[in-house]
């Protein structure tokens, strides 16, 4: 019995560890292969910059540190007003 | 009169053993470590806090009603227990009903039932969570949902990195085996496995597959693959800079390319087929995954996606949580088996890292295309806290070396690579068992 | 043809009886307090709405299947049942069945399944939610979630409020004892307990001992529960202004001192431990509140109390107001013993607030540091309306008195007080029955 | 060595059959339809993966855990079942056992879970999400929380055109009858009612009725509905045209009333109440729907409705959809009447369609207040997808016509509608199963 | 058998059309009777245009794009933030 | 039987009440002593006023009203966007 616990782990460890290996082997092919088929056959257009991001951005202008401090006090605000409903 | 001693009787202080005493200081540390030293705190909380409640004496929130019943010496419905079981002994009859047939459990819980006695709360948040499978694939489901494979499309090669690190698992499986061909310990083979996946470094996997392979050691199996997920901080970096020269961790690597949206949509499907073709028994857990993974990347349900990554994934963890603590009773954790499962544990994260390094330089002997072996370590998982131990590393040894990003690779690898192996190891465990 | 036939005798209208059309009357009532005079709508909408719902003629969501099985009057399977069970009437069936071991019930449920009979929704909805005990559970832990105890600990005397407040619960169960031993009422001693724990003016605490003590009063019991925590700025403030003097109301206190975060951390679980001790029957409800409660303070898990005290206290308390609901049916709810509950339920109110406001005085008489003793009748719990009420009278009588905070003290005071009321009538009752 | 054999004969590729291929295919188009051509994507997203998981080889998710035993070929545990069914034959045990009685069923569970056989993933989802019949009830709650009557208070009359819509499902009902009465197909009269529901063009009451009357067509009753639905800009258009002229289609609707928020309130009241006088079998579905809508306009219970309008009915949503998936499994899908059901699915709609159409130009006939009769199709449901179609006809047709809040009244009626005719289908197909 | 299947689904048809049509037509009757008697007899107040609504519609201004922009900014990294922890 | 509910009642009365006091008081005695030691032994320090509530207010200065709608209104327009996805 003892012996034969000690065969299964060993069985455990080389049939799992080589399956473990086999299986992220044949996921980098599959991966590779997949990437190359649609970046190859399929390719997305360039991604257009988002409208709504680009809005703050176009004048390279982030909100000030007052704004934003404002604006968290005000969603916190109101977050509570709709907690005490 | 008799009333009032009945009330002491009734109260806990009356009932309460060392072994539940020891227990629920040791639910105490775990909340300690967990608030103070922000142990991983969302899993560590909930179960810190219902090892608490699984220990409590007297409220028997952990047990079943049968075992309510049997806890509370009704010694005429014992009896009509034992008969039913077919055992003589009343000391023996918890054991004698758990190898029972269904039928015969399942007629001793309406003899319960029609005594009074009620499954206890923790029992039913453990029953609907965890025993049946749900709560670790909802939360694989959600996690999934919250997973960016945009650096491991980028960088496949990172899988490898990924597969080694799982050597930790099997290597503690053959450990766990060994102590008990040599006597020192008394593990099942399905024990050897459960305890093994502590080394994937991922706390759904490993409560999955305690959950099916060894339940009873889940309790401690989930506070080590918790804790030690914790420690990775303090774990990794002394073998990672062991096994590396200061200049292999000075390598910067190239950054990496844009991968598009329709390689992350293909990539959640071409996993799911793969695993389906090869591994079956893998597929509940990584099927959540792919699928979490899949309402992420194809933009059109983010309600869906919202909802995974957080009320559905965070009402999922409280419950999970306080289901895994009532796997801390006493008479489970107290136990030689624990300590084995906690030493075990380390070793299985130590050698999982110093795989994945040595992987790492394996490749650049082999490639031209260099990588830091410092991301071989984050192949463990513990995500993201082991790719953040590559990048502090990677950065203390070359101020402009940014390996976040890089170390994702692995890191998210670590997470399929830990499924596959619960996947076989739950296959073979079975096969072994009917064998 | 016989099928239009059919379609009419199945029809609602053709079955309604006079008690199903008074009890969607009250629903419709209860409806109109929640939305048009704002008693406590959160619950009463789902309670008032499923408890018309219940009582719909011909659609008997709230009936098991064999309780649909016997309103068919289907002769064939109602002989089989009769043999199952081993009574001679059809008529009696019904009684018989709720007194049958489990084993039986459970034929019973097979044998209408096999004839197409199914649970109705609102039946499947109190199964999971309260015949589980669940659903009160979850809400506990949300409200504890919700609760800052800082105003408890800055002033802990004020535990005596809360104490002194319960009175009100033990006088109603009481009366209900003395009604019955009179003759003039038929409560048992669970009913009785059952009836006591609205005089704790906590909702969750009253469904959760009823659902166990006395399920089915439960709808009646919720119902006066609720309706008089909405009407506790009419109830309170006349008993309030007769047993205090103007000097008395115009009492101010002295500010609240800071309290820590590590205090606020630390009570909640000296609070589990002393309970565990002391009352093991109150450990699930005041340990689900605990646990709430320490997921807010500790500061580390706010994703969870954030659902805690959203998504999943909001869902779960959808499916208990409709289950409370489905014990609105006509045969359990229009039955004289409803109408003693609704009268001892407000004496059970007006006791609590008088023994608060009264042991408040007690304390000033024996102790140099004055309360104001309008916070007493806070002591009833119903949060935070109640300690509002102590606010709104304290600023009539002087203007610069705000009892708010001083008022919260005994406010969750006594949520605390009542759960272990509740706990304390569990053991005992169980303990009466088991003598 | 026979680990490694096993391994083999335990993977995907060694078991999977054709069938199971073309349905991992079909679950891959419909992801495509979702993700791509944004067909009902929340919705389609979960049922195509769910089907896709369904007919992964050798992982049985879909399936119960005695067909999990009967699949396995367990000829000793087969051998039990049949002798307990009373069966010789163990090719037909499956029939056999879903023909037995409850007891048996059960027991021949506990057989299976004493073998280790255990119910799959999405079989046990199926169970807690659909057979119980609670997914479709609470999305059908969020979708009375969603909807806004005001536009059909204001203008009643659109009752009619949701009426009129539901020809398309009763035309349905009479042609799936006669195809198998010219013996074409082989529907029961429960299968033909569960295909004509599609004409409903509403997910959740398509669900609801096919779990209830043929759970075995259930995934092509609900693939066949959403489809559909989201084909509706493709379906309606041209019927529409067809069937009105320039002048009609021109013709401007009056601005709608302001309808006040007490009629808003009364209104699911007074639904709900006419529900019950004549439709028992339609409470579960329009009895949550009402109480979704009461909870949007009472005000008063914000956060239940903002509940039930996000994370449940998003919760539900997720689980739905792969429940649904699991019956894409091969057996059941890969089925002649599955062509009969698309077939006569588009058949529903279109006679749906057109009948709204019609009803609208008989109203005009009938009456002086005009209608356009480009709203009359909005009456099938498909909410919003169908009043938008309205909407957009019309301003084809004339610029500054717009429809859209006209035809959400009988968008909604045609819910309301198709609830209804569920509700009388259900109750007649018993009647006549009965009889 | 056929014969009956379809003599059930005409059954069917005719019942259920019939229910289907007179059900709706009731409602039609009772939402009208409904309305009449809450707009008769219970009238609401006008419905006074709320107050937090009014504030920004009182000078007729609607926010401009670019502080839109910038709120839109700052909720999502406020959100960001809260999904890290 | 009767008699027995009667005393039953007195029971529950006495000892329940007993035991809410004596749990109740010992609660006290458990907290303040809780408390003793925490305070004594593990301060805390000060709390630091948060960075994040302090900006806006080291000017005294609460958002405008009109500062405030604008963005309620932003909200709820950005609330409504994501709702009929
Ligand atoms: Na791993
Ligand atoms: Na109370
Ligand atoms: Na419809």
């Amino acid at each position: 019995m003892e012996q034969g616990l000690w065969q299964q782990g060993v069985d455990l460890m080389l049939y799992g560890m080589g399956t473990v290996f086999v299986f992220l082997l044949l996921l980098v092919f599959v991966t590779t292969f997949m990437s190359r088929i649609i970046t190859g056959f399929f390719p997305e257009a360039e991604p257009a910059p988002a409208a709504s991001a680009k809005a703050p951005a176009s004048k390279g202008q982030l909100p000030s540190e007052k704004t934003l401090a404002i604006i968290k006090d005000a969603i916190a605000q109101h977050r509570k007003r709709k907690d005490r409903d | 009169m008799e009333n009032i001693v009945g009330l002491w009787q009734e109260s806990g202080i009356a009932q309460i053993t060392w072994g539940q005493s020891i227990m629920i200081v040791i639910g105490l540390l775990l909340l300690f470590l967990a608030i103070r030293k922000r142990f991983e705190p969302l899993l560590l909380v909930p179960i810190g806090f219902g090892g608490i409640l699984a220990n409590l004496p007297g409220a028997g929130l952990a047990l079943s009603s049968v075992e309510v019943a049997i806890a509370s010496g009704d010694v005429n419905l014992l009896r009509q227990m034992a008969a039913l079981v077919g055992t003589e002994s009343l000391v023996d009859l918890k054991n004698a009903l758990s190898g029972a047939p269904v039928a015969i459990q399942q007629a001793a819980a309406q003899m319960a039932a029609d005594a009074g006695y009620t499954d206890g709360m923790l029992h039913k948040f453990y029953t609907v969570a965890i025993a049946s499978g749900v709560a670790p694939l909802v939360i694989f489901m959600g996690v999934g949902a919250m997973t960016d494979f945009g650096p491991l499309l980028a960088n496949p090669r990172t899988l490898f990195l990924g597969a080694a690190a799982q050597f930790g698992i099997f290597a503690t499986v053959l450990g766990a085996a060994g102590l008990s061909a040599l006597g020192i310990m008394d593990y099942s083979i399905a024990d050897a496995a459960a305890i093994g996946i502590i080394g994937g470094a991922d706390g759904p996997t490993a409560i999955y597959v305690s959950s099916m392979l060894a339940p009873d050691l889940l309790g401690a199996i989930a506070v080590a693959a918790y804790s030690y997920m914790a420690l990775v901080p303090l774990i990794q970096p002394p073998i990672m800079r062991a096994l590396t020269s200061e200049a292999e961790r000075k390598i910067e690597m190239v950054q990496l390319r844009h991968v598009s949206r329709r390689e992350k949509i293909a990539f959640p499907l071409a996993l799911l087929i793969l695993v389906a073709i090869f591994l079956p028994d893998a597929t509940p857990l990584l099927g959540m995954f792919c699928f979490g993974n899949l309402m992420r990347e194809c933009g059109v349900v983010d309600r869906l996606t919202d909802t995974a990554q957080n009320a559905l994934i965070n009402i999922t963890t409280i419950f999970l949580g306080l289901s895994v603590g009532s796997k801390l009773a006493a008479d489970k954790f107290l136990d030689p088996k624990t300590l084995g499962i906690l030493a075990l544990g380390i070793v299985a994260f130590a050698i999982g890292t110093a795989m994945g390094v040595l992987m790492a330089k394996f490749m650049n002997a082999v490639s031209k295309q260099k990588i830091n072996p410092l991301i071989g370590s984050a192949g463990v998982s513990a995500v993201p806290m082991a790719a953040r131990v590559s990048n502090k590393l990677g950065l203390e040894a070359n101020p402009h070396n940014f390996l976040l990003m890089h170390a994702m690779g692995p890191n998210v690898a670590g997470v399929i690579g830990s499924a596959v192996a619960a996947g076989v190891m739950i296959t073979m465990v079975r096969a072994m068992g009917a064998a």
